[in-house]
């Protein structure tokens, strides 16, 4: 037989290096690290607080170092770029509102996901005195 | 009208000659408003008869002209020339193992498509026949979307899940089987759930995006994916819930 | 070569022939079905269609109506008991294609709703927003997917038919993957393998439009009908021939030569209507025939645009302003946008009138039956005598279904006669014939000739001698020419040599069916001395019903060309009458 | 038929997700006003103890990091697949179990809170 389909290879550990679009997944993807940190820092903070008063204040004194600022700082502006902000953005996609003949358009969506994300942020921020 | 020499850089392959792929070059004399597949007909007719390559509306709605065109998953007959360099690089579509120069092989793909069950499903009788269903634009509009598939395959093309594995379903039948799931007329949903439940399934969905991205009929196959996810998630719910009962 | 036997070959996975694969599979699952297409069934060009079907629904309207803008419309070429079927059975198989989920547009109570069309005096056409044909066709496919016994061979490409003793036997394919012949061995074939308006320079129709099915029918020695009939289009977009759909017109669109004149005044279709306010069958709403004929007078008196794509009128559709344009136009704003570069909020658009649709083909009944028994034909291929001298826009869509159903019932009801397939070495020795006879035209070289060549001057061939005005002169001219370069095609060269997926050598066969079918074109035009719906002689002006209330039958002879035969009309209830010509009959 | 685990797997990880973007950037800012060295009122011991001891605070903790631990556990195992790891079965196994363990962690101190 004459034919012969050429199958072209395609690297299972390097496939994302394709194009832009596959890196930003990617980047989007490996927030759960980040994720995964800070469930295990805050697990580390309940275990402090369980311990009691000193062992809370001790955890308090661990964190503030140079290092952490940085690495928070960090943590926060990706966290917020690729996962939170995309979350929002992709929403409408899983969630479509539909008012009658017409779809509610994605940005009305996204804007309440916003407003609700700001809601809670201040909320936090107010419970723990903050602001 | 201005002419352009563009310089095409097409990928070719014939089996009975080549071991794999290689690109060709062919310098054309382009038409400001022309389609890249103008430009692929240009070289069919006077330079390389042998040059292979699927097409026929030229305007959008039969979907055979999908290719890769800067690395891109476009429908030539709607990528035109003048959004695009003077050196443009023309590949088979990308995740389809190539039959012929920029034939690609499909079957996967159909058999696919049979696994949705693209038809309406009834378990109630259908009105006589003289009378249609009631169905209001509203219910029309809800999945009006999902019908403006053309399968053209360039979300497959540009699905990075189906190409690490070519047995996940893939968007566009994906979308497909979500268009008759939302169909008012339909009662079909139960049958088409081994698409939820399978592994080959919805759930090889990591949700990229990217097919929605080059879909060039704004069909939208991510979004459909992941409302079936909800779907399915929710049925798992009634399912634990309901199961107990019975 | 391999065999392949089905109790039912169809040849074309269009609306029609996906319609009647499944009325056979739905009636009777013992019959095996072989659904041969050259592409994937989705890809066939009823994707194209945009306006709608046509099917008398709601009481306000009668199927005596749609009877008559149907017969007169055709100007009284139409056979009565093949129209009095069809509007019978239309609007039931629309209401069918709904219960199999087609995405009609509803009205505001949830019923499926209809829109005025040009020729129908009532509003009868059904459509799902601008897309009906695509709409239809990914329905039709989609619902055939749940029937085993149709079985489909995807890009095949049927190459002749097999006969014996006057009967049809089968079809030989070529598989277009790998190269491989097949021998269909069947009692029945149905060919629906759509028009042939590929003959033409500038056309709405696909590539993969070139009249295989008329071509394999006629070389067989069946009949080709009415050939002369092919309806142009006045508003298809120059070079592409993309269609921007009659809507345009309808919503106020208006047409101007290069002075900026409406010129549809000066050819009897006037007085000159205030412009957004478009009147029924007056100026711009006037019949499909008479606007492209306009266009060709204005082009005669140098009254048209010269553009990059040739000589054009243009299309005015700026004072809709933006909005309607994008609620009501939004794919014609994205169609002329994208291919001329002319955006019709700021621009008017360059158009011309493009070759849409034959209405000839292959000699058939209401049954799709045609002179050889076990070989029907439906759908655009076939020529039944429903659309007479010219089509109603809409009507095809709906004759795709009808003609389908019926035909698949009695192809049906024939294959179930003649039981199995015997063994015939004669088939298999007529398969090997036909392959070699390709394998011949594979190896030849040195000719000099060259497919495109070839094609393109068949094109402007037909243009010039069987365009939209006609005369013994042109047409005469344009015989002797087609004639030429059939002898010519002797000598082409297929540079391509490979099995696997040769499209150089599916041109050449496609150029062979092309050059068949465009001489027969240019001969019934030849022969029909008289001006009949879309077929206007500039010697002959008049309607002829004495000598030509007959459909024209081109026959291949032993020479290869053709001779025309004449057939009497049926006429039943409607005597030929005045096809009022102030506007309106045409959509 | 029925459906998938997956179904019940993704309909957690969806949910964490949701979570994590409401949630979490609120709560990377609160580390990092503390490494600035800034105690807030609200974290002071006697606070936020009084924060934990509240039942509606438990279950808020408890349904955040366990919705997030899940949410990224499941995310992980297609980052792995996606680097082309292939033994899907382990790797789920493996970091369902360390988001099971975090979760037991995290009742076990709000219990003993
Ligand atoms: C732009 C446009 C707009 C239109 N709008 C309307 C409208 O609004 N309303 C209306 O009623 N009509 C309309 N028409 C006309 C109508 O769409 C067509 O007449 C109709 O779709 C033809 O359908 P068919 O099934 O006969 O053929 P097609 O849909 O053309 O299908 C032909 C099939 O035959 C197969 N085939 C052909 N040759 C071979 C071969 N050698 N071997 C194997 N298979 C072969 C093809 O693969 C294909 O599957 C429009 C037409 C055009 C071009
Ligand atoms: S979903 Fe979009 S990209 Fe995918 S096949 Fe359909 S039209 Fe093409
Ligand atoms: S690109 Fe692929 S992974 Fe999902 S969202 Fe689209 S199908
Ligand atoms: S040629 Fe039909 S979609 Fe491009």
């Amino acid at each position: 037989m004459s034919r012969q389909p050429y199958v072209r290879p395609v690297s299972k550990t390097t496939w994302y290096m394709r194009n832009g679009r596959y890196r930003k997944y990617m980047l989007r993807e490996v927030t759960c690290l980040l994720v995964g940190v800070y469930c295990f820092l805050t697990i580390w903070a309940l275990a402090a607080l369980a311990a009691g008063a000193d062992t809370w204040n001790g955890f308090l004194a661990s964190q503030q170092n140079t290092v952490m600022v940085v690495f928070h700082a960090f943590a926060l502006v990706y966290f917020l770029i690729y996962q939170a902000f995309d979350w929002f953005k992709l929403a409408p996609k899983a969630m479509p509102v539909q008012l009658g003949e017409k779809k509610l358009p994605d940005r009305y969506i996204i804007i309440a996901h916003y407003v609700a994300w700001a809601f809670v942020s201040l909320f936090v921020f107010w419970l723990t005195g903050v602001i | 009208m201005s002419m352009r020499q563009m310089e095409l850089e097409v990928m070719r392959y014939d089996p009975e000659q080549d071991d794999e792929p290689h690109f060709q070059s062919y310098s054309v004399p382009c038409e400001d408003d022309w389609a890249i597949l103008d430009a692929l007909n240009y070289v069919k007719e006077n330079i390389d008869t042998t040059l292979a390559y699927r097409w026929s509306c030229h305007m959008m709605v039969c979907g055979s002209c999908g290719m890769m065109v800067n690395g891109e998953p476009s429908l030539t007959c709607k990528t035109f020339i003048r959004d695009l360099p003077d050196k443009v690089r023309i590949e088979p579509l990308e995740n389809f193992p190539i039959e012929r120069d920029l034939v690609v092989v499909l079957d996967d793909v159909m058999e696919k498509l049979r696994m949705a069950k693209p038809f309406i499903i009834r378990h109630d009788e259908p009105p006589p026949e003289d009378q249609e269903y009631t169905q209001s634009r509203a219910a029309l509009y809800k999945f009006k979307q999902y019908t403006m598939c053309v399968n053209c395959m360039c979300c497959y093309a540009a699905c990075p899940q189906y190409a690490l594995d070519s047995s996940f379903i893939g968007p566009a039948v994906l979308a497909l089987a979500h268009r008759y799931n939302i169909d008012s007329r339909d009662q079909g949903k139960s049958e088409r759930l081994d698409l939820l439940a399978d592994h080959d399934g919805v759930w090889e969905c990591s949700f990229v995006g990217a097919c929605s991205e080059v879909c060039p009929k704004s069909v939208d196959p991510a979004a459909a994916v992941q409302q079936m996810k909800i779907d399915g998630a929710k049925e798992w719910w009634k399912q634990k819930l309901g199961g107990g009962k019975s | 070569m391999e065999k392949i036997t089905a109790d039912v070959v169809i040849v074309g996975a269009g609306g029609a022939g996906l319609r009647a694969a499944i009325a056979i599979a739905e009636s009777d699952p013992d019959l095996d079905v072989a659904l041969i297409s050259k592409v994937y069934p989705m890809r066939s060009h009823t994707c194209a269609a945009e306006g709608g079907a046509a099917g008398v629904k709601g009481a306000d309207d009668s199927l005596e109506n749609h009877f008559h803008d149907t017969v007169s419309g055709g100007d009284w070429l139409c056979d009565q008991e093949v129209v009095e079927y069809f509007v019978n059975q239309a609007p039931r198989e629309l209401v069918q294609l709904e219960h199999w989920g087609c995405p009609w547009s509803r009205e505001d109570d949830g019923s499926v709703a209809v829109r005025p069309f040009g020729g129908m005096k009532k509003k009868r056409t059904w459509y799902a927003a601008d897309k009906s044909g695509f709409h239809i066709l990914h329905t039709l496919f989609q619902t055939s997917l749940q029937f085993p016994t149709i079985k489909r061979f995807d890009e095949y490409f049927a190459l002749e038919l097999l006969h014996k003793n006057g009967k049809c036997r089968g079809v030989v394919a070529m598989e277009m993957r790998s190269g491989r012949f097949f021998s269909f061995q069947s009692s029945v074939v149905i060919m629906a393998t759509g028009g042939g308006g590929q003959c033409f320079p500038f056309t709405t129709n696909g590539a993969i439009k070139t009249g295989d099915g008329m071509a394999m029918a006629y070389r067989a020695g069946v009949p080709l009908k009415d050939m002369e009939f092919v309806q142009y289009h006045p508003t298809g977009l120059p070079g592409t021939g993309i269609l921007l759909t009659e809507g345009c017109r309808g919503e106020g669109g208006i047409l101007v030569n290069k002075d900026g004149r409406r010129y549809l005044q000066d050819y009897g279709m006037g007085p000159e209507t205030p412009v957004g306010e478009p009147v029924l069958k007056t100026m711009e709403l006037g019949p499909r025939d008479r606007l492209s004929q306009a266009f060709w007078h204005e082009q005669k008196k140098g009254n048209t645009v010269e553009t990059p794509w040739g000589d054009c009128v243009l299309l005015d559709m700026r004072h809709l302003g933006e909005k309607k344009i994008n609620e009501r136009l939004p794919l014609v704003r994205e169609l002329a946008s994208s291919y001329v570069g002319h955006d019709p909020v700021t621009d008017p658009v360059p158009v011309r009138p493009v070759i849409h649709f034959m209405m000839g083909g292959i000699d058939s009944n209401l049954n799709g039956e045609t002179p050889m028994p076990g070989l029907f034909a439906i759908g655009e291929t076939a020529c039944s005598g429903l659309h007479g001298a010219n089509r109603l826009g809409s009507n095809s869509l709906t004759d795709l279904l009808v003609s389908g159903r019926r035909s698949a019932e009695r192809a049906a009801e024939y294959a179930r006669k003649a039981g199995e397939i015997p063994e015939d070495p004669a088939m298999t020795a007529q398969s090997e014939d036909v392959v070699t006879a390709i394998r011949e035209l594979l190896q030849q070289s040195g000719g000099g000739e060259s497919i495109a060549g070839i094609r393109r001057e068949m094109k402007s061939t037909l243009e010039e001698g069987a365009g939209i005005y006609r005369d013994e002169e042109g047409t005469l001219k344009a015989c002797e020419k087609i004639a030429e370069l059939r002898g010519r095609y002797g000598k082409i060269e297929v540079h391509d040599k490979s099995n696997v997926f040769n499209t150089d050598l599916q041109q050449a066969l496609e150029l062979r069916n092309l050059l068949d079918i465009a001489e027969t074109v240019a001969e019934a035009s030849l022969e029909r001395r008289e001006s009949r719906g879309a077929h206007q002689r500039l010697d002959h002006v008049e309607r002829d019903d004495e000598h030509f209330l007959k459909h024209s039958l081109a026959y291949r002879q032993p020479d290869g060309r053709p001779r025309i035969d004449w057939l009497d009309v049926t006429i039943t209830r409607s005597k030929p009458g005045v096809r009022d010509y102030s506007g309106g009959k045409s959509e | 038929m029925a459906i998938a685990k997956k179904a019940f797997v993704w309909g957690l990880f969806a949910a964490g997700g949701t979570v994590t973007a409401f949630v979490f950037p609120v709560l990377i800012a609160l580390f990092l006003i503390v490494a600035l060295g800034i105690v807030p009122e609200g974290l002071r011991f006697e606070n936020i103890y009084a924060f934990a001891t509240n039942w509606v605070g438990k279950t808020a903790l408890f349904i955040v990091i366990s919705l997030s631990l899940w949410h990224a556990a499941h995310r992980l195992r297609v980052v792995f697949h996606d680097f082309g790891v292939r033994m899907d079965n382990a790797v789920a196994n493996a970091v369902y179990l360390v988001a099971l363990i975090g979760t037991v962690l995290t009742a076990f101190y709000l219990y003993k809170i």
